[in-house]
């Protein structure tokens, strides 16, 4: 049976230490591109922790928020593509197929959830740092968008891995840089075709929702929300 | 080692000479002959150690083969070599059990840096200047042994003081050895992160000095006071772990999160309750609570046998709700809800780190805590507080920062004069202390200083010689990580590959110079190489894991295999394991640490903290904090984490300072503006961040940025608290109170933020899409 | 009064034949502006798109808005020439070519933006359907590709719109120049002759243009509404966008063209040809489509604020009290406050008049196109993937260049070509002579008839 | 004598022209023989009754019958030819199918107009005859081709009472 890759964001578990945002950096070749450029916002991060303020000092409350690609069964940024560099592969993700990319940036205005980045310029490694690139991942030229594949060669990986031992996938097998590197398990990753995987019963959580789900997008990342201490003692 | 000596030398033409393009042509670039045999494409993981922070997480690096330009025999030439592509956490190792953080993954960078040191330097330019010549090792080597030599002849081996920073396991241990050979004291630690004033509590409360554990899985209250565990505190690895379990690792349960600060750290905006208290107000904050559980007699009394708390067996009359309310700023009855609710949700476990303990009070706040523990029983308890045992093997328990107070008085009282020369290893005081402190004029009068430094920073500046040690992925490592899980673990791990420059393990320099020095040292310290020198020190832990004692070679190659070595797993929900660690093994061994005379801590006139500077004349509390992606600074060289937002601030490639959006509106500042910040002690410019996270009498800033001197990436960026801190000292301690300088604060006009946020709020109001 | 087609031919290719030191020196400082431009977009090629001002998440900036700008521009000519003279309105003969112009070099000029704003304009062609060996048609799902069909149609059309009348007067030019200039018009007349055959196909040809081009218009530019209208996005997702979009291109298409008239009238000295009555009646459309637009921007933002959906209703605020709420109000005046009155007032209706009101809607339709496309990708869904965007000096000298480029070509086609279609008015003479025009109105063989003979050899 | 050879003269207004053609016509000459050449189209006038016949429109909405077809076979035949993967996602759906189909609808409208044009008017053969510089000067020229021996008398005559000359 296909696989189908799905995630659940445990929002009560994630802390915003962004060791997921360093992870993928340093996964899938993401150019950093210095202060200058930061700060006209074109930094790349596929997976961001966001962050939102509620209420005013002294009672505030802050939420973490990772968002990355969502990975949607219905995405936005697929039709508006003129030439087919971001499609749906079997597996159901949304591929961005770089050397297919013209540059038209429309699939990242599509996007609901800002989770595309462009090439502004051709991306620099100052020697050596190039050698930390990781050769299982192609680096972007100059005016091709980018974005968050679910570490799609580490699940190629994995899928060889168990292929060479003649037997099935384990469930949490295949895990996006990210996932391997969440301390306190708030991404979880797995097939969304299989009931029992952890990732398909947790997002049948009583606490799980939809980013933006209004918009029709189907998502394939299940957000659970945060819980709340209430004392049934006192 | 020896295969280098298998080393050809082709000199390249067309195609691979062109692969030097960017070097200088006139260099010839030659390839030499691979000294690993790897399959291209095909990724190998090694264990290795991440080394940049206490909690001394355990590393697998993901090794694939590429060609890179390296150093072989004073030759630069291109060879194919296994390089280190990723750092992951190590899944059998007991304190990380495969995850990481952001700071750690961002390691790799050490070893790519293109600033790194790349083979011994003498200084050419004045001191501080930073300028440098090649000269190759046997020069510097010689010039070492001479100066030691000349020392010696003179009969004033005293004269040498070894500079560390936080060092554990055998470097330390050799360290220490190759001192006492030469006739001179203990090596000086200068680690700004580390907590001796916890320590210092430890050691009174429960005879420890060490830092603690928490069983945070199966707490279900923690009451976090200042310490921010989930980001750079202590190991927050490991933490972050079991509090993932606290929250929804245990169905139907889940545990309630209070931090108490001023400033919203990362761990403040994880909690489920916020509560601001007044700065160095946590300890009296504390003892309100402790006060409601006594009174109304919420806990069992017989654990109450505290001796170190003034008026505790009297119920602590002094700190009455209402009391504490008028000096903490906690209301009465916030803290009454608070101590029933703890008291009635054990396992509750209290916890302190970070400002509170930075400030003139601090020793009594973390004897507060250590009470208010003991009060609600979990110390020593699955779900409280605990100590990490020890490996039988490990002597020393090498505390960081332990001789804190010795350091800043020696520097203070230019005790250092007597210095000749000064040898530095991971250490950076003229970033990391007060201008006060006056650092840099003590290191100009010591004639001779030499940095193992693998890059250039403020401090190694004004060293004579630099010889760079390798990248941790060119080492040997090994560690004892300190705190963070119930198992003794023994870290250690092969270099994960080869070096890419002309430089030499530490270790190795050290055993040589040793070995030129002869006498003694050659005696004391018989090994070749370090790896020598560690397997000697782990092969005793072989009879302590299985009887009957595997093959030596067998353990040695397990050891390396699997990272390391730890005891068995404990049952951490068992309750006796955990009592049997909590105070595992002696009082330790702590030279540093002289068990203190007994002395009450807790009537309130001792139990205010002072600040430096007048209120009227600097109304605000000027809180620095440890940065997420530079702990104190010593990240800041690190591109990937230069690019990082910051969780709260989002703020990339620089710093800021955190304002209370009603402050920012009474002095007319925005977001953005470039605000001077005053003290008594200096000044410095930052961007304005506007944070509802923030009480409104402070200003907060993170530590990390403002470096003179420290590679492309962070030199001249941003400013650093420290240069405007009050040389005060935590009572007792003598360690740098750094939370207890006030400020005042204005606007000078417009600064820059790369800010990756856009919108501070999920539903903005109206008013925000102005 | 009226002239004879002497007089008409004399006026009207005097401008072609006699070129004054005064058009040198505005080719030149026109063409210095054009050569700026394109040093920019050099630049641009050589470095990435990164020193263009668009960033994330407001990835389309300047460079989108100029090409919806001047796509909405070209519906000036082809559209209401076709109309009007669908609706044979006689006053339309003077002004029909300098419209038909206006279309067809807009039109090249806002096809140009596409590729200036891509990340990869040397792959522009992957758009173009065509076998090849990646293996791939374009995505025709992609607004993008219909553009590129739409606009292609258009440009063919109009092109052939523009063409077709001009035939006869190259004919014309060929027999009144000598030298170089008659070999030129010679071919460019295509061997036309003025036989009744050819007479009557071409008015066939421009009947059936005529109606085909309008729906084409009209089609460009709802494709171009759909570029936005099609993406989830704040304030772009919404069905009013289509005709809104078309009424705003035939809004900003008089204007221009009243602009285009009043310089011509003045610089080539056609106060005759070009009379007020034109004015006037542009003025009146003018009027009704600032009322139009005024209703659609109303009705669009009533819904908005009226259904207070949290993401839209951010970028509502943003554009009527965020930083935009300058540009906002500007654009409002520009459309509605300053040309309602000189327009709905008669008196006010004059050739100033007109020209100070399609000034100010030239520009408040450029703020308008900005207006739609920045402030709703700066405030998407997830606040904290809000940004901002400033356009840096490339696009601004990049879209000046436009300007500059669109004047130039107009100089120079009015160089070769007579910019008021000879043939066509020398009909509209006729008539206002009350001259015959039909057989029937010539009386019954009035004296003996006395042509010229001449032999077919001279 | 060769059919290029043509007689014609040059009349001031539509009326004379109109006349002088209803006098040819009522002589006996063809309609087909007359060829009359103005600076401007005189609809009203019954200058050449049999130019008026043309298919063109006809043809313009075959051209867009064509074209309408062509565009829905490309983007309702180029999916079946070059499949690529897309999960299951459409490669072309009816709305653009619609919107790619109405586009070539009209664009070969256009097309087969223009082209139809060149053919019929027939435009691009330069060097015809009969031609006259005066023409652009508002006289419109009336010619009669393919004259043979006694209608060339008549229509000298036509042209003039005093004869004119021939070719």
């Amino acid at each position: 049976m296909a696989h189908r890759w799905g995630m659940v964001v445990d929002l009560d578990r994630c802390t915003g230490c962004e060791a997921c945002v360093i992870a993928c950096r340093a996964e899938n070749n993401i150019a950093t591109v210095g202060e200058e450029q930061a700060r006209k916002g074109r930094a790349m991060h596929w997976i961001r922790v966001e962050r939102y303020y509620e209420g005013e000092f002294p009672d505030v409350r802050v939420k973490f928020q990772p968002v990355l690609c969502q990975q949607c069964d219905a995405a936005p940024c697929e039709p508006v593509c003129p030439t087919y560099a971001s499609y749906h592969t079997a597996e159901g993700l949304n591929a961005q197929i770089y050397n297919r990319c013209i540059g038209t940036r429309y699939c990242a205005n599509a996007c609901p959830y800002s989770v595309r980045f462009f090439n502004f310029f051709n991306p620099a490694w100052e020697k050596p740092l190039h050698l930390q690139l990781n050769p299982d991942v192609s680096v972007r030229q100059v005016g091709v968008m980018e974005k968050c594949t679910f570490c799609v060669q580490r699940i190629k990986a994995a899928e060889i891995h168990a292929k060479a031992e003649s037997r099935e996938l384990k469930d949490g097998e295949p895990a996006p840089a990210c996932v391997q590197s969440c301390a306190p398990k708030a991404l979880v990753f797995g097939d969304l075709n299989d009931p029992e995987s952890e990732v398909s019963r947790l997002s049948r959580s009583r606490r799980g929702s939809k980013l933006l789900e209004e918009l029709g997008t189907q998502p394939k990342v299940t957000y659970l929300q945060r819980d709340s201490w209430n004392d049934e003692n006192l | 080692m020896e295969r280098r000596d298998f080393l050809k030398v082709t000199v390249l033409t067309g195609a691979t000479a062109a692969l030097s393009g960017c070097e200088k042509p006139a260099q010839q670039l030659v390839r030499f002959v691979p000294e690993q045999d790897l399959v291209p494409g095909v990724a190998v993981w090694k264990p290795s150690l991440c080394t940049l922070c206490s909690a001394g997480c355990g590393l697998t690096v993901r090794v694939m083969e590429g060609e890179a330009e390296v150093v072989r025999k004073g030759q630069l030439g291109l060879i194919k070599m296994g390089l280190a592509k990723k750092l992951e956490g190590n899944p059998d190792h007991p304190i990380n059990q495969g995850k990481l953080c952001a700071r750690g993954q961002a390691g790799l960078q050490l070893t790519y840096h293109p600033d790194r040191v790349r083979g011994p330097l003498k200084r050419s330019g004045p001191r501080g200047s930073g300028n440098f010549q090649q000269i190759t090792w046997e020069e510097a080597l010689g010039e070492v042994v001479s100066k030691l030599q000349e020392l010696r002849s003179q009969k004033q081996a005293g004269a040498l003081r070894f500079l560390i920073g936080r060092l554990r396991g055998q470097r330390r241990e050799l360290i220490e050895e190759f001192l006492k050979t030469v006739g001179s004291s203990p090596a000086m630690v200068f680690d700004p992160l580390d907590e001796p004033v916890l320590r210092q509590a430890n050691l009174l409360s429960f005879g420890r000095a060490t830092m603690p554990s928490f069983d945070l899985a199966h707490a279900n209250y923690v009451i976090s006071f200042g310490a921010d565990f989930l980001g750079t505190w202590n190991s927050p690895v490991a933490q972050s772990i079991a509090y993932g379990e606290m929250r929804q690792g245990h169905p139907g349960s889940r545990g309630k999160l209070v931090q108490v600060e001023q400033r919203m750290s990362q761990t403040g905006a994880n909690a489920d309750e916020w509560v601001p208290v007044r700065p160095g107000m946590d300890g009296v904050l504390a003892l309100g609570l402790a006060h409601v559980i006594l009174k109304e007699k919420l806990r069992p009394t017989r654990e109450n046998g505290e001796t170190l708390i003034a008026g505790w067996q009297q119920g602590l009359p002094d700190y009455s709700p209402e009391a504490v309310e008028k000096t903490a700023g906690v209301a009465a009855k916030r803290i009454e809800r608070l101590a029933r609710e703890m008291a009635a949700h054990t396992p509750a476990v209290a916890m302190i780190g970070g400002a509170p303990l930075a400030q003139t009070n601090g020793l009594f706040s973390a004897l507060a805590v250590n009470a208010l523990n003991a009060l609600l029983g979990s110390v020593g308890t699955p779900g409280g507080m605990f100590f990490t045992p020890r490996p039988p093997h490990a002597e020393h328990e090498w505390g960081g920062f332990a001789a804190a107070s010795d350091f800043a008085g020696q520097f203070l009282a230019g005790k250092l004069d007597d210095t000749h020369v000064l040898l530095l290893y991971n250490a950076n005081p003229v970033f990391a202390t007060p201008a006060a402190w006056k650092v840099r004029d003590s290191l100009e009068r010591i004639p001779f200083i030499v940095s193992f430094g693998s890059f250039v920073d403020e401090t190694s500046a004004f060293a004579d010689l630099i010889l760079p040690d390798h990248s941790p992925l060119e080492s040997w490592l090994d560690d004892i990580p300190e705190s963070g899980t119930t198992q003794a673990v023994v870290s250690l791990a092969a270099p994960a590959m080869l070096p890419l420059h002309d430089t030499r393990a530490m270790p190795d320099v050290l055993l040589q110079i040793a070995h030129q020095l002869g006498g003694d040292a050659v005696k004391s310290l018989p090994w070749q190489s370090f790896d020598e020198m560690l397997q000697a020190s782990i092969s005793s832990l072989r009879t302590a894991e299985t009887s009957p004692p595997v093959d030596p070679e067998k353990f040695w190659a397990k050891v390396q295999e699997q990272g390391g070595w730890w005891s068995e797993k404990m049952r951490s929900d068992a309750k006796q394991t955990i009592a049997s660690v909590a105070f595992g093994g002696s009082a330790s061994k702590q030279p540093a640490f002289k068990q203190p005379a007994f002395r009450q801590h807790g009537k309130p006139e001792s139990a205010l903290p002072q600040f430096d500077g007048a209120e009227h004349e600097f109304p605000f509390h000027f809180h620095p904090y440890v940065s997420q992606a530079f702990l104190d600074g010593a990240l800041a060289h690190l591109p990937w984490m230069q690019e990082m937002p910051d969780a709260l601030s989002t703020v990339m490639w620089g710093t800021w300072i955190e304002i209370n959006p009603k402050t920012a509106a009474k002095l007319g500042i925005e977001q953005g503006d470039l605000v001077e910040v005053r003290s008594q002690h200096g000044k410095l410019q930052a961007p304005a961040l506007v944070s509802p996270g923030i009480a409104p009498d402070v200003i907060a800033m993170p530590f990390g940025q403002g470096h003179e001197n420290f590679s492309r990436y962070a030199s001249g960026r941003g400013a650093n608290p420290m240069t405007i801190l009050a040389p005060l000292q935590v009572a007792e301690t003598g360690s740098l109170a750094w939370a207890a300088t006030r400020v005042d604060i204005s606007k000078v006009g417009r600064g820059k933020l790369a800010l990756f946020a856009g919108g501070l709020r999920e539903r903005p109001s109206e008013l925000e899409h102005r | 009064m009226t002239k004879t087609s002497e007089q008409i031919n004399q006026d009207l290719l005097r401008p072609v034949g006699r070129t004054s030191p005064r058009f040198f020196f505005v080719v030149a400082t026109l063409g210095l502006i054009v050569l700026a431009g394109f040093s920019a977009w050099g630049y641009q090629l050589y470095n990435g798109v990164g020193v263009a001002g668009i960033r994330r998440p407001v990835f389309w900036g300047f460079y989108i808005t100029n090409f919806v700008f001047w796509i909405g521009i070209s519906h000036a000519g082809t559209l209401i020439s076709a109309i009007l003279r669908l609706s044979n309105a006689g006053w339309r003969r003077p002004i029909t070519r300098c419209a038909e112009v206006i279309t067809v070099f807009a039109l090249s000029i806002g096809a140009m933006f596409p590729l200036i704003h891509l990340g990869r304009p040397w792959q522009a062609f992957w758009l173009a359907p065509y076998p090849n060996q990646r293996g791939l048609w374009p995505n025709y799902r992609s607004p993008l590709v219909w553009d590129f069909f739409a606009i292609n149609t258009y440009l063919i059309g109009s092109i052939t719109f523009l063409i077709l009348p001009i035939i006869p007067d190259f004919a014309l030019a060929r027999d009144k120049f000598s030298g170089r200039r008659k070999k030129l018009y010679t071919v460019l007349s295509l061997g036309w002759r003025g036989t009744q055959r050819q007479w009557h196909r071409l008015e066939t040809a421009m009947h059936i243009m005529a109606i085909v081009i309008i729906p084409v218009a009209v089609s460009v530019h709802t494709i171009v509404s759909w570029d936005f209208a099609m993406t989830p996005v704040p304030m772009w997702h919404s069905t009013i966008f289509a005709p809104y979009f078309v009424a705003g291109a035939i809004f900003s298409g008089i204007a221009a063209l009243i602009v285009a008239m009043v310089f011509l009238r003045h610089f080539l000295r056609l106060e005759e040809y070009l009379q007020p009555v034109c004015f006037d009646n542009l003025g009146k459309l003018l009027l009704l489509m600032s009322l139009l637009w005024f209703y659609f921007v109303f009705a669009e933002r009533l819904t908005t604020w009226y259904g207070n959906e949290s993401s839209e209703i951010a970028v509502l605020w943003l554009t009527q009290r965020g930083p935009y709420r300058y540009l906002f109000w500007l654009m409002v005046g520009c459309n509605f406050v300053i040309p309602f009155p000189l327009l709905a007032i008669k008196r006010l209706r004059t050739i100033t008049g007109t020209f100070i009101a399609s000034l100010a809607i030239v520009i408040g339709m450029w703020l308008e196109r900005y207006l739609i496309i920045v402030p709703s990708l700066s405030r998407k869904f997830l606040p904290y993937a809000w940004g901002t965007y400033r356009p840096t000096w490339v696009e601004i000298t990049i879209t000046a260049a436009t300007f500059a480029g669109m004047a130039l070509l107009y100089v120079i086609f009015a160089k070769f070509v007579p910019i008021i279609s000879i043939w066509e008015l020398k009909i509209g003479e006729r008539e206002t002579a009350g001259l015959p025009q039909k057989a029937s109105e010539v009386e019954v063989a009035s004296g003996p008839l006395r042509p010229v003979v001449r032999g077919a050899e001279t | 004598m060769n059919p290029k050879a043509a007689l014609y003269t040059m009349c001031s207004d539509p009326a004379s022209a109109q006349r002088t053609v209803d006098a040819l016509l009522s002589a006996g000459v063809r309609t087909e023989d007359i060829t009359v050449i103005s600076s401007e189209p005189f609809d009203g006038f019954e200058l050449a009754r049999h130019e008026k016949a043309t298919l063109m429109p006809w043809l313009a909405v075959l051209g867009a019958i064509l074209g309408g077809a062509g565009g829905f076979l490309l983007v309702s035949q180029t999916q079946m030819s070059y499949p690529i993967v897309t999960g299951g996602m459409a490669i072309v759906t009816p709305w653009s199918n619609g919107i790619i189909t109405y586009e070539l609808t009209m664009l070969g409208a256009i097309l087969t107009t223009l082209l139809v044009l060149i053919l019929t008017a027939p435009l691009l053969r330069w060097k015809q005859e009969p031609y006259d510089q005066q023409v652009s000067d508002g006289k419109i020229l009336v010619g009669v081709t393919h004259t043979s021996g006694n209608f060339d008398e008549k229509v000298r005559e036509i042209f003039s009472p005093g004869g004119g000359a021939a070719k």
